[in-house]
């Protein structure tokens, strides 16, 4: 479907966490792209890998233990897995940006906003003049809807909110106007209200400045409103991919059709929810077989010992769950496993 | 409906006092909860809304008197709760319970989970130790664990595990009324739906009562029977919950709702998007706490507080965009109920 | 500010009074009697009680308590017992001494503590990681005596390089001012002398420095290990920052308030006097004029003495504390 | 990766080359301008007035500054001329003494016999507290009933007679003390507290600046009456508390003469070619003293089995490296009345044990051995000797506990006789007998000096008439039956007379070190 450019793909990567207890292979041979302009998410719960997956990316695993072992993130062609670390900075901040979930403590508390909004420009733009620099920033503390933008660059983190700190967050991560933004859980410390000026302001971001976003999250609400493809991923793997409107109507994998669930809907009262059984894996626990054959009940006995592959379930669709081998099994997700 | 409620809160406040200066002078409050009224039925579940900082937790602390109201009553099966000695208020405590969002700060890490879930039963004075174990075992398979999990630490749980213990524990006493605060927002949304379930199943098994503390608006709708929805120490709305979610009438309660994502991209709603922050708690505004980030917003918003005053059967409201029809004296309510 | 400023000395003062009674009463606790010290050996009993009286040691402990207290609300430190010289007037060198010592000190050991920790912290694990964290247990344990001795042997002797002992050259005295050599150099226009006066404080300077350098350097890095795995440092190095900067700017002002306090105890442990240090080094300072206060009874002088060194602590604690809103600006004084 | 490593190598390298640069510069120093003298010592004086203070850092400097009207000899406590050239008795009740003439005080003023007569009221008018050693040596002051002298007079300008109640055998010994020292009365007039900090008197050096713990300085002065001298042109006394690094100092040219030197550096210092090993001739003694109102130590046998029993050449060998003799007596060889003919108590355990059987402790019994804290020249490793001595106990069976107190603690607690043993040890002050055995022994000093509480009337008696009297033969004998009665009586182990190590560049000459332990610079010359 996607005619533009993949200005990121990754390629089987793997990363792996080295441990006292052993290797824990975090993120298990993903891939996946991000095209231009395009807002993709990742969604998933917690341990699945989607934040390491974001880290690889950005080549801030924390090392040790963390290392990638394995595939490729070609940034418009380039293996960023094979940069030095000169060249990794150069990338970083300005051509991909990241946001992160804590806006409270992801800024740092000792610095003014301003001295950190120039100090990202400072870093890549270094012909800038002084005042250039502070004419950006604010510029780009207007942008993402920051009132009386040059009085708060003086001011420093604890003395804003956890929505304006996002927004800073925001503002910083694109006055390099880099090509993709990784939002890691952007909205997931933020009260609705604020969730939903956030989320709207990524989305117009967007559009106006053409950055592709990559956004990370467990909410499939967030997901929803602003991504247009989906990324599912459980214990370190895709088990599905398709694009939004694709996967809500017509979940394939147990598990997306059973996340869809268990979600309370605000606009109808279920009698009862519809829950996985089961606890989400720990990173590394289940290695052999269908990673969600545990808790799944369609599992048979292959699931247990073999990992299925992510079958091409459509143009769009991908779907790592041997019901769909060879696209035999077509099903109706809106009520296939509903209520039993 | 001729019941009494089970429980009746009228004028609550809570004030915490900020101090500064050389001698700690107190220069100000922040009213965590700032005259809220409202009652809980047997057994139906309220459910309570609303942001960060808006003096839902402390409602509950302030209830289990926790924290030492600063006015106000509380009628508790019959009992002035705030009118009682601690001695009394602890032998009380075992009708109502707490289940927290973190159970792992509240389990203490070096006991059992059999110790940790025998101690309410010692505490209220429970002798017989054969017959505690037994309840023990007892209560871990009702939660949906295991008997021979009472010999295990809390580290060795996961997070949903855990609050199935949390859970266990409030159960213990056999109480009358649970408060949930922020019960499942620390876990997976897979797990999260186990809990939400399994509280459901418990309420109707034991007739539990409970209050149901939460910022997540889809869940407070799939467990409550009524949610109220505070701002800023104020409950600005209080209806039965499909009343409240079809037709909200508060405009932050309807900001609110619009505001929350739906997993569904071919849902599109009209969106009612506030601008701002919540304000400094300590400095609220004049008026209607709302009125700075209110669309509806007229002169009156901005220098008298609106009371709750219920509009429809149930449903009260204090937004001055209602007029001041009805009374909003809590008597009124319930006896219309 | 100010009105902060102003509520700590306030709270200074019981602190200061409980010290100078405690004090008090434990020196008279231990036996040993000054007019016997003073007297010597071949003192007759007469002679002892005739000092006694001298001393005002023949009265009961509460009216010679305030009459010190008397005294020193006055200003009036006392007189020393052995040398009869106002104790304001005998203590100033020795504390110039001390502080020069000390301040020169504190200099290395912030300088190399901080930068071995910060370093230590940054390859976390590598071998550099090992081998100051090895060396700074080393130094924590490590006899002063011994290591001063090292030193005079290693600089002083083997190679030349360095002065021995004392903190001036012996042949070309410093022409004392304000007892600050350095400043009392500088003011005289004598570069030469301040040279050597800098020279005379390597040695016991970096013998001094050991332990507090090997704490600042441990605090260091566990305070920054902290700091580095928090959010912001993330976010600096997602802007694409270098990590020296990411760990010199981000990490290691966020680190520095426990660094602060450690250095500022320990500045004011290093004021009280270091007798070891002072003695292998022959330093006339604040420390050795205490000791020997204490081997000769001589109250005013311990009591006064240990009053200075309080109080000293007690002010750098406090300076310690203002610079921390300097550092932190959610830290406010009100 | 490998740039990252590049960092930390770099600091490394820096602070070598800025240590290097700071210390390469800085060789100047290390050589000696012949005409000054530095003097390496322990501890800072108290005073720089002699008359008030009992301590020895205080004479070291004063003997520089001051004369006394006698002298004792180069080394050795004869009597010789000092600023008086002549002086006679006939009856040991009146003294002439005639002064040297032209001799002046650096402050310009004539030293003359009102001057002395003048110094002499000065101390006679005081108190115990100001003047403590002319109280203790000459009976008290002016009107007491002890005090020695009944007049001091002027008999013209360099004559002058001192008459005493009742004959005082050392008197003249005393006159030499330092602290008797001749001072300009016009320095003294301006009171004490202003004078002790700028000594007037009328010695080869006079006094120039004094900062406290650090350095005392003197220079040549030029009026001195004794042509010739001094040699140098300044001394400065440096303190240096430590014996080591004060070696270190030497070693590395910063003083040219250390006292305080351990005996374990004395071999060290012999095969430097650099240095001189001095050796200041003996006037101490180490003991240790058995209280003897204590049980068992008032069992006579007892306290002579305790002298079997202890190895005192074990203990001279290994803790004074040889730098010591074995003590038989209280008192040194050097000093007059020295009793050779006795034989000291031999390391026998046996005979030691058979003793204590004799006086019924077959088993032996417990007691606390104390052990001196700190290092003095008579007992440079108190704690060291303390364990010899415990395990030479215990072959005879008595169990012994160490125990210590910090120095004022353990002299307060021992003069109160709470010791069982105690070790300690006396530096002689003038050269005399009765300095030793009275000061030490004599039942009138129980409660200061006399820590052990003995008391003996026949030796009572003997001290008291040695006192008075002056024929030099006649107190020796007297001295002599003294020992005797102490030797068998065994109030003491008594260990060991040390002596005190001197180290010097080898460019000093001249350098004689007194018994006193104060020495006379004047003579001393330093050449590179």
């Amino acid at each position: 479907m996607n005619e533009s450019k993949r200005i990121l793909e990754v390629k089987e990567l793997q990363t792996t966490f080295f441990t006292d207890s052993g290797q824990i292979p975090a993120v298990d041979r993903i891939s996946f792209y991000l095209s231009d302009s395009e807002i993709v998410g990742i969604v998933g719960e917690s341990g699945c890998g989607k934040s390491v997956t974001s880290l690889s990316v950005m080549g801030l695993v924390p090392s040790p233990p963390g290392k990638i072992t394995g595939g490729e993130i070609l940034y418009n062609g380039r293996d960023l897995t094979r940069l030095t670390d000169k060249e990794m900075r150069r990338i970083r901040g300005n051509d991909i940006a990241m946001i992160f979930q804590e806006p409270m403590t992801s800024l740092n508390p000792l610095f003014t906003i301003g001295n950190q909004m120039i100090e990202a420009i400072a870093i890549h733009q270094s012909e800038m003049s002084k005042k250039q620099s502070e004419e950006k920033a604010v510029q780009m503390l207007k942008l993402v809807g920051l009132p009386r933008a040059s009085a708060l660059m003086k001011d420093y983190p604890h003395q804003l909110s956890g929505g304006m700190r996002q927004r800073v967050m925001i503002a910083m991560a694109l006055v390099c106007d880099p090509k993709v933004l990784i939002a890691d859980e952007p909205t997931t410390a933020l009260d609705v209200t604020i969730q939903a000026q956030i989320l709207q302001l990524m989305k117009k971001l967007n559009t106006d400045l053409g950055t592709a976003i990559l956004l990370i999250t467990h909410d499939l609400g967030v997901v929803a409103e602003i991504c247009e493809r989906v990324i599912v991923m459980y214990a370190g793997q895709i088990i599905e991919e398709a694009p939004t409107s694709v996967l809500f109507k017509d979940p394939q994998h147990p598990y997306t059709q059973g996340l869809i669930q268990s979600v309370p809907d605000m606009r109808l009262k279920k009698e009862r929810l519809y829950s996985i059984p089961g606890n989400v894996p720990k990173p590394g626990t289940i290695l052999t077989g269908c990673r969600f054959a545990p808790r799944c009940k369609f599992a048979f006995d292959r699931c247990i010992s073999e990992n299925p592959e992510l079958y091409v379930t459509a143009d769009v669709h991908q779907t790592r769950c041997f019901l769909y081998e060879e696209r035999k099994v077509k099903m109706d997700g809106n009520n296939t496993f509903v209520d039993s | 409906m001729a019941t009494t409620p089970l429980l009746t809160v009228r004028n609550l406040k809570k004030h915490f006092p900020v101090k500064k200066g050389m001698f700690g002078k107190t220069v100000g409050h922040v009213k965590a909860v700032d005259d809220i009224s409202f009652y809980v039925n047997h057994g139906e579940t309220l459910g309570i809304v609303g942001e960060s900082g808006c003096g839902k937790s402390t409602t509950g602390r302030v209830l289990m008197r926790l924290l030492e109201p600063t006015a106000g009553d509380i009628q508790f099966d019959g009992k002035d709760l705030t009118s009682l000695s601690a001695e009394e208020m602890r032998k009380t405590r075992r009708d109502i319970q707490m289940v927290f969002q973190d159970p792992y700060a509240s389990l203490n890490p070096r006991h059992t989970i059999g110790k940790i879930l025998e101690e309410p039963l010692i505490v209220h004075g429970m002798s017989d130790s054969i017959e505690r174990k037994k309840k023990v075992q007892d209560f871990l398979e009702v939660v949906g664990l295991h008997a021979f999990h009472a010999k295990r630490y809390p580290h060795q749980f996961s997070g949903g595990q855990r609050q199935r213990i949390g859970i266990a524990r409030a159960l213990m006493t056999n109480p009358k009324l649970i408060i949930a605060d922020e019960p499942v927002s620390a876990l997976d949304v897979s797990i999260q739906a186990q809990v939400l379930n399994l509280m459901q199943d418990l309420q109707k098994e034991f007739n539990l009562t409970y209050i149901f503390i939460a910022h997540d608006l889809g869940v407070v709708r799939h467990i409550s029977d009524r949610v109220g929805v505070m701002y800023l120490g104020k409950l600005v709305e209080i209806a039965p919950s499909e009343q409240l979610y079809e037709k909200p009438m508060h405009p932050y309660t309807q900001a609110l709702l619009s505001a929350v994502p739906v997993p569904d991209p071919d849902f599109h709603k009209e969106r009612l998007l506030i601008e701002g922050d919540m304000p400094d708690p300590a400095a609220p505004p004049l008026g209607c706490a709302f009125h700075t980030r209110c669309p509806y917003k007229m002169e009156i918003c901005t220098t008298d507080i609106p009371q709750l005053i219920e509009q429809h059967t149930g449903h009260s409201v204090a937004c001055h965009l209602y007029g001041s029809q009805g009374d909003n004296d809590i008597k009124q309510m319930e006896g219309s109920l | 500010m100010l009105s902060y400023v102003g509520r700590r000395l306030v709270h200074l003062i019981p602190v200061l009074l409980g010290m100078v009674f405690i004090v008090f009463m434990m020196i008279r606790a231990i036996p040993g009697n000054p007019a016997q010290v003073i007297l010597g050996q071949q003192a007759t009993a007469e002679a002892v009680a005739a000092m006694n009286v001298k001393l005002g040691l023949d009265q009961p402990w509460y009216i010679q308590f305030f009459k010190y207290l008397g005294g020193v609300l006055q200003g009036n430190l006392g007189e020393s017992m052995r040398t009869r010289l106002p104790v304001a007037d005998e203590i100033w060198p020795h504390l110039a001494a001390t502080m020069e010592l000390a301040f020169f000190a504190i200099l290395i050991a912030i300088v190399i503590g901080i930068n071995a920790g910060i370093v230590s912290a940054w390859f976390q694990n590598s071998w550099f990681d090992y081998i100051a964290m090895v060396l700074a247990l080393v130094g924590v344990s490590m006899p002063i005596f011994w290591l001063g001795l090292l030193g005079q042997w290693t600089f002083a002797i083997e190679f030349s390089w360095l002065p021995t002992t004392g903190r001036e050259p012996v042949r070309d005295p410093v022409n004392a001012i304000t007892h600050l050599y350095i400043i009392d150099t500088l003011i005289q226009g004598r570069f030469d002398q301040f040279f050597e006066v800098v020279r005379h404080l390597i040695l016991p300077g970096a013998a001094l420095a050991t332990i507090p350098m090997a704490i600042i350097a441990r605090m260091t890095r566990s305070s920054m290990l902290e700091v580095l795995r928090s959010d912001y440092i993330r976010t600096a190095r997602a802007k694409g920052q270098k990590m020296f900067w990411v760990v010199y700017k981000h990490a290691f002002k966020n680190a520095a308030i426990p660094i602060l306090t450690i250095i500022g105890l320990q500045m004011g442990m290093l004021l009280g006097g270091a007798i070891l240090t002072e003695t292998i080094f022959a330093w006339p300072g604040i420390g050795r004029y205490i000791y020997e206060a204490i081997s000769f009874r001589d109250y005013p002088v311990i009591q006064s003495g240990i009053l200075v060194v309080a109080f000293i602590f007690v002010m750098i604690n406090l300076i310690v504390d203002l610079l921390y809103g300097l550092i932190d600006s959610r830290i406010k004084y009100d | 990766m490998s740039k990252k490593r590049v960092w930390p190598v770099a600091l490394l390298v820096l602070l070598l080359v800025l240590s290097s640069a700071l210390a390469g510069c800085g060789k100047k120093s290390s050589g000696n301008s012949g005409d000054t003298l530095v003097f390496g010592r322990g501890g800072d004086s108290t005073s720089l007035d002699p008359s008030r203070v009992t301590e020895g850092e205080t004479f070291k400097v004063t003997v520089n500054v001051y004369e006394t009207l006698l002298n004792f000899g180069e080394q050795d406590t004869s009597i010789q001329p000092g600023l008086a050239k002549e002086w006679k008795t006939d009856d040991g009740l009146t003294y002439t003494f005639i002064l040297e003439e032209g001799v002046k005080f650096h402050d310009g003023t004539d030293f003359n016999a009102e001057a002395v007569v003048k110094n002499f009221e000065r101390w006679a008018n005081g108190d115990a507290d100001r003047f403590p050693y002319y109280n203790s040596m000459f009976g008290g002051f002016k009107g007491d009933e002890g005090h020695v002298i009944e007049s001091v007079v002027a008999e013209g300008d360099y004559t002058v007679l001192i008459k005493l109640k009742r004959p005082q055998a050392p008197f003249l010994k005393n006159i030499a003390m330092s602290m008797f020292a001749i001072a300009s009365p016009d320095a003294f007039e301006k009171g004490d507290d202003q004078f002790e900090r700028n000594p007037v008197g009328t010695g080869p050096f006079k006094f120039v600046e004094w900062k406290a713990n650090e350095t005392i300085t003197l220079e040549k002065f030029g009026d001195y009456w004794q042509k010739g001298l001094p040699k140098l042109n300044k001394v400065i006394f440096k303190s240096i508390p430590d014996n080591s690094a004060r070696l270190n100092a030497l070693i590395a040219g910063e003083i040219d003469l250390a006292d305080g030197i351990n005996p374990a550096d004395g071999e060290m210092i012999e095969d430097n070619k650099d240095l001189q090993l001095i050796k200041r001739p003996s006037m101490n003694v180490g003991y240790l003293g058995l209280t003897v109102t204590r049980e068992p130590f008032n069992n006579k046998e007892v306290r002579q089995a305790m002298n079997h029993a202890i190895d005192k050449e074990t203990i001279i060998n290994s803790f004074f490296e040889g730098q010591a003799n074995i003590a038989k007596n209280p008192m040194p060889p050097s000093i007059f009345g020295y009793n050779d003919d006795i034989e000291g108590y031999a390391y026998d355990p046996k005979k030691a044990k058979e003793l204590l059987t004799k006086a019924g402790y077959t088993d032996g019994f417990e007691m606390e051995l104390w052990a001196m804290p700190v290092p003095r020249p008579y007992m440079p490793d108190g704690a060291k000797v303390a364990e010899v001595i415990q395990s030479n106990l215990a072959d005879i069976g008595i169990k012994a506990k160490i125990v210590t107190y910090d120095w004022p603690t353990y002299l307060d607690k021992a003069s109160k006789g709470e010791a069982d043993a105690f070790m300690l040890g006396w530096t002689g002050d003038n050269g005399d007998a009765d300095n030793f055995l009275y000061v030490l022994l004599d039942e009138d000093n129980i409660g200061s000096n006399n820590y052990t509480y003995f008391k003996n009337d026949k030796m009572h008696d003997l001290f008291i008439e040695a006192q008075t009297e002056v024929d030099e033969k006649k107190r020796i004998a007297l001295y002599e039956e003294a020992q005797e009665i102490i030797h068998d009586e065994a109030p003491w182990v008594p260990l060991a007379h040390s002596t005190p190590l001197l180290a010097a560049s080898k460019g000093v000459t001249g350098f004689v070190p007194h018994p006193t332990g104060s020495d006379l610079l004047a003579n001393v010359e330093l050449k590179k």
